[in-house]
């Protein structure tokens, strides 16, 4: 497996990477970890005439932790989250996803960036996104914008990020209450079979606040409202559970492929989702 | 693979069975179609890229059109070679109704995929090929109603 | 496409080539600079065979391209050992057999290492939580695990004895 | 006693000797990064080739157009069929007696068939060039169901062999047939079966999978046309018959091609076959006139080099009410794929499955096997078993719980009622073999009182209460296998491949100093013979293991063997090292006596030593003795320490084991954890008890891959769908268990040693072992028999058939 050639391009500045972007339209692409990228590229499924790597941009780096809002660089690698014990503290579900995600290795390399920005359903980062209502900052050739996590998908691989954007930064408020991301794979290294991220926030013994979205389980990640809503002001009980389970298998769309049919994965999804609110309830 | 669908188009069905027979048109609604041929009343040549994120492929192939009975029905059949990523073939099979002034198209579409796209994507490809085939119905219906619109206001 | 001037230190040592930017770091390590310790398994970052420390970080050296390793350091199976000997962790794979046909084996140990850095003292379950990067075909791991259980004691004895 | 002489346990424990748990001496390299893998090898001038493959399954090639590619600056070279018609090279023949396309020769039948062969100044121009070749192909109809492959109208698949109704083993009844295989006595077999108080039927499916070593296949051929010799570097597991075949297929005379099989990256059964890479690496180094490497990618290996299993075996097994089996019926469709390019000895085309008795006295069986084309991958290879073992062990312990349902009987107690008794031994089966020994009961009952069988039973039980009371989602499977393999293929009267007798071979040379160096005809792929074969030998020769080198791989040195695969190694090749440790005794004997100056009859061996019979002070040791014959004349003795055995063993060797899987599994969810794995072996005299075990853990985790999750599977066009490692199951180290090992010793009563052989029994004992509990944990609930790979939703499946999700 050897990849085609391409040109390759180290810049130091949003701007700079931004310029280049433009400059080769559909021909370039940004490479943050590039553990998608490469292993396409390899297998001559990805066609890239222009690399624009990003290891090199400071400000696309750091984590921090201010007055209620979490801001992640777009390359922070999933190591960082893991090790990062400010985040640990303030958004205890990053760390939680972030160990479910490929091996180490991979981890060491993988951003939270490319992970989010790619696009594919696979990945764990955009459904824990929208469950946490991030916030995504792109820069372009016109200065930058923000798009919601919970708006940015479209389908397998298209988003809201226009081919001569990048994603700068991530950001969400600092996240309250109980939380929990469930994963069911194959195996360390697979992609979710099913995944849910939950958050939930109590009072008085019923739900105040409550968020869900689902990993792998459509062609985008699937952030579901109905779900959440059929938690609100509840106990949590059986039934109410079994409403928000209902409400998440309608909004998702999950396709046959070697992790199993459809019927399966519906019905997993609506186990992993239980645990997963089981589990928030659990810690709010 | 199998899809279907249908959608209304604002314009008589005659005007839809020229358009679904026009290479121009044609061109203009196939996702990524760089080039389209005609070689005779029923085989054209097709240049399609193909781009899903990281992924862009190129394939070459013919389309063969089934023109019996038109104008209700309409039928395509096509199959392209990709090179190293693999091979594509499929078609539609196209029913087109009077609904007053307006058309209502009916489509069942199927696509099948080989080689290395079909072993690497396969998670994938459903979801993928029925936003394409969304894709060119709906560019085709927008392409239509927008001549049928410019038509009617040149008369 | 122009080949980039490329700057790498290598276990301690620096190197300077031209290579293609698609040229991937497993490559350049093996046949340009003749380190064949890192292997190639598997090509789609599943199997570790690959693996290198790349500035601190265990990377799968298959999945990097030389381009972006320009300016790093790399630390191979080659360049664990010192010269008077084998390092704990080679000799706790060889004490506790560790490895059977060898082609995992650099992978697997320039892997442990890193992890022990991070983790001085992990238990049985954060080791095979934290090498299941690196697919083994012939141990079934559990001998691995054994020894670099062994290596974590060796070295925190020896880190012990010096204080 | 000599008072300055160590006493005898000491100096045999300085041997590292039998049943010494001695470290392993390839480790020193292999832990350093300096293994010499075929792909570490570099020289001057070489090439690199790659090849361009079929997207389809099943296709007319119309045109290649190799122009562009030959454009490209760096490529040398663009070999297709038409290139290789010339030298007759275009086909090959397998080592099933068919043939088989090195190029596609007009069509293919197979996705990742090799269609041409770049040749590149390095990898990086090669890969270019391939995806500027240009294949027109004509899309033909797919079949990837064997069933469906014999129906009157399938398509022809191998039009080479259109009309042809006669096949290598026999006469072929369809145009997609191969063979049909017959054993035992189908009219008693049928009669039994007719008049049985209970017959159980079941069809039992063991699915396509692939050895995936994790070093994938390669060669470099390099061609010296000053000297006419050609070496050829590669993954090979059995080199000299590569290089015999090579000679053979190309016209080279043999004693000018040297095959050298240098470290092996894992072998298991992947690099038995010689593949298109190797032939087109040759040509292409003839051509070009310098080395030329081939090396595939993951993809490549797991899409075209070798598959595994493939068997539908449907099943037939008649007993008595209480529980005495009285015969047994099977009948294998068998999918060969496109080229029966099966490894299994000549006169076996299914291999060994008619050891499908396994364990059992079973007075009357019948077996028959057909063989069918599919558009699928050829191989067919022994996947860390000898020969279709494994489907043979996992039939049989397949349909011993079948009947076992069916008889509402313990299964533990079944096996036990019809076990092969101790005393039976030499036993001859109802399908033609005769087991050399075996105490089955002796180690049935060590296994189960070592999990505590009753425990766990009362355990389940409690489970199942709680489970339908709503207090768990968990339910324990208990899988139960006693198994038997045979192992060591094999005697030259009835094993043979491409007319090779599979005998082994060792040759020994003592140096003067007293150290030695010992050369065969096996090949590790991570076995440790250097380790092992040096036991053997210190306890034949009384040389520490230490002083002595192994050498196995080189064509050139080694004498000649057929290789190391099907736990042949020890059995054949062990047997041939203890042999000729044997004849340098015997002239060591006759030093000594002429040194000690008694008659040879008059000194006896002591672990390192010929001694005078009841004068214990007086003796010679083997170093002594090494140094002795090279530098004194003794009258009727050749000076020199060499010698070299041929062994041709006997019968087989029949290992045995009894394993217990201990499995939770979630009815939600499908998925497993491994509670508990007791692997008892029985593998005769053991020879190194550390890497036993290391050959049990590593073989357990293939069996555990196998079992639950690891296929090549197809789409109905013939793509494969687990083309990489993200969809092919290897088991990392997360979802590996914890192994208890054991063992009995039975030795083998033929072999020099009494070994027997232990590679394989794990992968053989351990599909069986974790599919019975996947099994055993809905046989509550009715289940009966689910095919294999028990994936999450394929256990998530049996859960839903059986309404256990409400």
């Amino acid at each position: 497996m050897i990849p085609g050639n391409f040109e390759y391009y180290r810049p130091e500045s949003v701007s700079d990477a931004v310029k280049l972007l433009a400059q080769h339209g559909d021909e370039a692409r940004a490479i943050a970890g590039g553990h998608s990228l490469i292993p396409m590229m390899k297998l001559r499924m990805a066609e890239v005439g222009h690399l624009v790597d990003l290891q090199a941009i400071g400000d696309l780096k750091g984590i921090s932790v201010d007055g209620g809002m979490i801001t992640v660089g777009a390359m922070t690698t999933q190591h960082e989250l893991i090790a990062s014990e400010a985040l640990a503290k303030a958004a205890p579900i990053i760390r939680e996803a972030s160990l479910q995600i490929a091996d180490p290795q991979v981890r060491y390399v993988g951003t939270i960036g490319g992970n989010v920005a790619n696009g594919d359903p696979g990945n764990d980062m955009p459904g824990l996104m929208q469950c946490l209502d991030a916030t995504f900052v792109l820069a372009g050739p016109n200065g930058t914008r923000e798009v919601a996590a919970r708006d940015f998908y479209e389908a397998a691989y298209f988003t809201a990020r226009e081919d001569d954007e990048l994603l700068v930064s991530i950001r969400f408020a600092t996240p309250k209450g109980g939380y929990a991301y469930e994963k069911q794979k194959r195996k360390i290294g697979d992609y979710a079979t099913a995944a849910a991220a939950v958050l939930i926030e109590k009072n008085a013994g019923k739900v105040s606040a409550a968020s869900i979205a689902m990993t792998n389980l459509s062609d985008t990640p699937v952030y579901c409202q109905e779900a959440a809503e059929a938690l609100l002001g509840t106990a949590t009980g059986n039934p109410d559970i079994e409403a928000a389970v209902t409400a998440m298998k309608a909004a998702i769309d999950p396709q046959e492929d070697n992790r199993g049919p459809v019927e399966f994965k519906q019905h997993v999804a609506g186990v992993i989702l239980r645990r997963a609110i089981e589990r928030a309830v659990s810690r709010a | 693979m199998e899809m279907n669908d249908e959608i209304r188009i604002e314009a008589p069905r005659s005007r839809v069975y020229e358009a679904l027979n026009d290479p121009a048109i044609l061109k203009e609604c196939i996702p990524g179609c760089e080039e389209l041929t005609q070689h005779s009343d029923t085989e054209l040549e097709a240049k399609v890229v193909l781009k899903i994120g990281p992924v862009k492929a190129r394939f070459g192939g013919n389309v063969t059109l089934d023109k019996t009975n038109a104008p209700e029905r309409y039928s395509l059949a096509g199959e392209g070679s990709g090179g190293v990523a693999g091979f594509a073939k499929g078609g539609a099979d196209v029913d087109l109704e009077e609904d007053g002034d307006a058309t209502v198209l009916r489509y069942t579409a199927t696509a099948d995929i080989g080689g290395k796209i079909a072993q690497l994507g396969s998670r994938l490809i459903n979801s993928t090929a029925n936003r394409l085939a969304g894709q060119f119905f709906k560019r085709f219906k927008d392409e239509v109603e927008r001549e049928s619109v410019s038509v009617d206001s040149s008369a | 496409m122009s080949k980039t001037h490329i700057k790498l230190t290598v276990n301690g040592k620096q190197h300077e080539l031209l290579a293609e930017p698609r040229q991937l770091l497993i490559h350049v390590l093996r046949e340009e600079l003749g380190l064949t310790g890192p292997h190639i398994g598997c090509e789609t970052t599943h199997c570790g065979a690959c693996t290198v420390d790349l500035d601190g970080k265990s990377v799968k050296s298959c999945t990097v391209f030389a381009a972006q390793a320009n300016g790093a350091e790399v630390t191979t199976i080659e360049g664990l050992g010192g010269p008077d000997g084998l390092h704990v962790l080679q000799q706790m794979f060889k004490e506790h057999h560790g490895l059977q046909c060898g082609f995992c084996t650099p992978g697997m140990i320039t892997r442990a290492h890193r992890l022990l850095q991070e983790n001085p003292d992990p238990s049985e379950e954060e080791v095979r939580f934290g090498m299941a990067g690196n697919l083994c075909r012939c141990t079934g791991y559990q001998n691995i695990v054994k020894a670099i259980l062994a290596a974590a004691a060796e070295m925190n004895a020896a880190k012990e004895a010096a204080q | 006693m000599n008072e300055m002489s160590p006493p005898k346990a000491e100096r045999a424990a300085a041997l590292k000797g039998l049943g010494s748990a001695r470290k392993r001496v390839e480790d020193a390299r292999f832990t350093q990064g300096k293994g010499n893998y075929v792909d570490d090898l570099k020289l001057p001038g070489m090439l690199f080739g790659d090849f361009v493959r079929s997207p389809y399954a099943h296709a007319r090639v119309k045109s290649i157009n190799a122009d562009k590619a030959k454009e490209l600056p760096g490529v040398v070279a663009v070999l297709t069929a038409e290139d290789l018609a010339p030298l007759n090279l275009h086909w090959m023949p397998t080592l099933a007696g068919d043939k088989q396309m090195v190029l596609a020769d007009g069509k293919v039948l197979f996705q990742g068939q090799e269609v041409a062969f770049v040749v590149a100044e390095d990898r990086y121009i090669a890969a270019d060039a391939v995806e500027l070749v240009e294949v027109d192909y004509e899309e033909l109809p797919v079949v990837t169901d064997p069933f469906k492959a014999e129906a009157e109208d399938a398509p022809v698949l191998r039009e080479d062999l259109e009309g042809k109704m006669e096949g290598a083993h026999g006469p072929r009844r369809h145009h997609n047939h191969i063979f049909t295989w017959e054993q035992g006595d189908k009219a008693s077999t049928e009669s039994v079966l007719g008049s049985a108080e209970v017959v159980a039927e079941e069809m039992v499916y063991y699915h396509r999978t692939h050895p995936c070593p994790l070093e994938t296949c390669g060669c470099v051929a390099s061609m010296d046309k000053v000297n006419g010799k050609l070496t050829l570097h590669g993954t090979f597991q059995a080199p000299h018959a590569v290089r015999t075949v090579a000679s053979l297929i190309s016209g080279i005379a043999e004693h000018n091609i040297r095959v050298i099989s240098p470290d092996i990256g894992g072998g298991f059964g992947n690099k038995v076959g010689v593949y298109s890479g190797y032939i087109c690496a040759i040509v292409a180094s003839i051509v070009t006139g310098v080395p030329v490497k081939w090396i595939e990618d993951r993809m490549e290996n797991l899409m075209s080099t070798a598959f595994a299993r493939d068997y539908w075996m449907k099943g037939k097994i008649a007993a008595t009410k209480d529980g005495k089996i009285t015969g047994l019926w099977c009948h294998v469709t068998a999918d060969h794929g496109a080229f029966d390019a099966c490894a299994d000895p000549t006169k076996f085309p299914a291999g060994f499955f008619n050891i499908c008795t396994g364990s059992y006295d079973i007075p009357v069986a019948y077996l028959a096997v057909d063989g069918v084309y599919t558009n699928k991958a050829p191989g067919g290879v022994a996947y860390r078993c000898s020969f279709r073992v494994t489907e043979a062990a996992y039939f049989i312990e397949r349909m011993i719980e079948v009947l076992a349902i069916k008889l509402d009987m313990d299964a533990a107690e079944l096996r036990a009622k019809n076990f092969i008794k101790k005393d039976q031994f030499p036993y001859n089966s109802a399908l033609g073999w005769e087991y050399d020994s075996g105490d089955y009961h002796t180690a049935w009952d060590k296994a189960l009182k070592a999990v505590d069988y009753e425990g766990l039973r009362k355990e389940q039980a409690q489970r199942i209460e709680d489970f339908k009371a709503g207090k768990t989602r968990k339910l324990i499977g208990i899988g139960l296998t006693h198994f038997t393999e045979i192992v060591g293929a094999g005697p030259v009267k009835n094993c043979d491949i491409l007319g090779l007798g599979m005998f082994d071979s060792c040759e020994i040379r003592i140096h003067p100093t007293g150290s030695a160096i010992a050369r065969l005809g096996t090949i590790s792929q991570g076995q440790g013979h250097a380790t092992t074969f040096a036991q053997i030998l210190a306890s034949e020769i009384g040389i520490p293991a230490d002083d002595i080198t192994v050498e196995e791989g080189d064509t050139d040195t080694a004498p000649y063997g057929l290789g190391t695969y099907g736990s042949r190694s020890t059995p054949v090749a062990g047997a041939a090292t203890a042999m000729a440790g044997r004849k340098i005794r015997a002239k060591a004997q006759m030093i000594a006596a002429y040194l000690l100056e008694v008659h040879d009859d008059d000194v006896e061996w002591d672990v390192d030593r010929f001694v005078v019979k009841g004068a214990p002070e007086r003796f010679k040791t083997m170093k002594e003795v090494a140094f002795a014959s090279y530098n004194q004349p003794i009258p009727g003795v050749e000076p020199g320490l060499e010698a070299v055995s041929y062994y041709d063993p006997p019968n087989m060797t029949y290992p045995f084991g009894a394993y217990i899987c201990v499995m939770e599994i979630d009815v939600d969810t499908g998925e497993h954890k491994i509670r508990q794995f007791y692997a008892l072996d029985d593998c005769g005299t053991r020879i190194n008890p550390m890497i036993i075990e290391g050959q049990v853990h590593g073989g357990l985790t293939e069996a555990l891959a196998i079992t639950m999750g690891q296929e090549i599977a197809y789409d109905d066009m013939g793509n494969v769908k687990t083309g990489t490692l993200m969809d092919f199951f290897v088991p990392t180290s997360w979802e590996t268990p914890h192994y208890t090992t054991d063992f009995t010793v039975t030795p083998s009563p033929h072999h020099p040693i009494g070994a027997k052989g232990v590679g394989e029994s794990p992968n053989v004992g351990g599909v069986p072992a974790f599919s019975n509990a996947v099994h055993d944990a809905f046989r509550p609930f009715g289940l009966v028999q689910s095919h294999m790979p028990h994936d999450h939703w394929r256990i998530w499946k049996i859960a839903h058939d059986f309404g256990l999700h409400g």
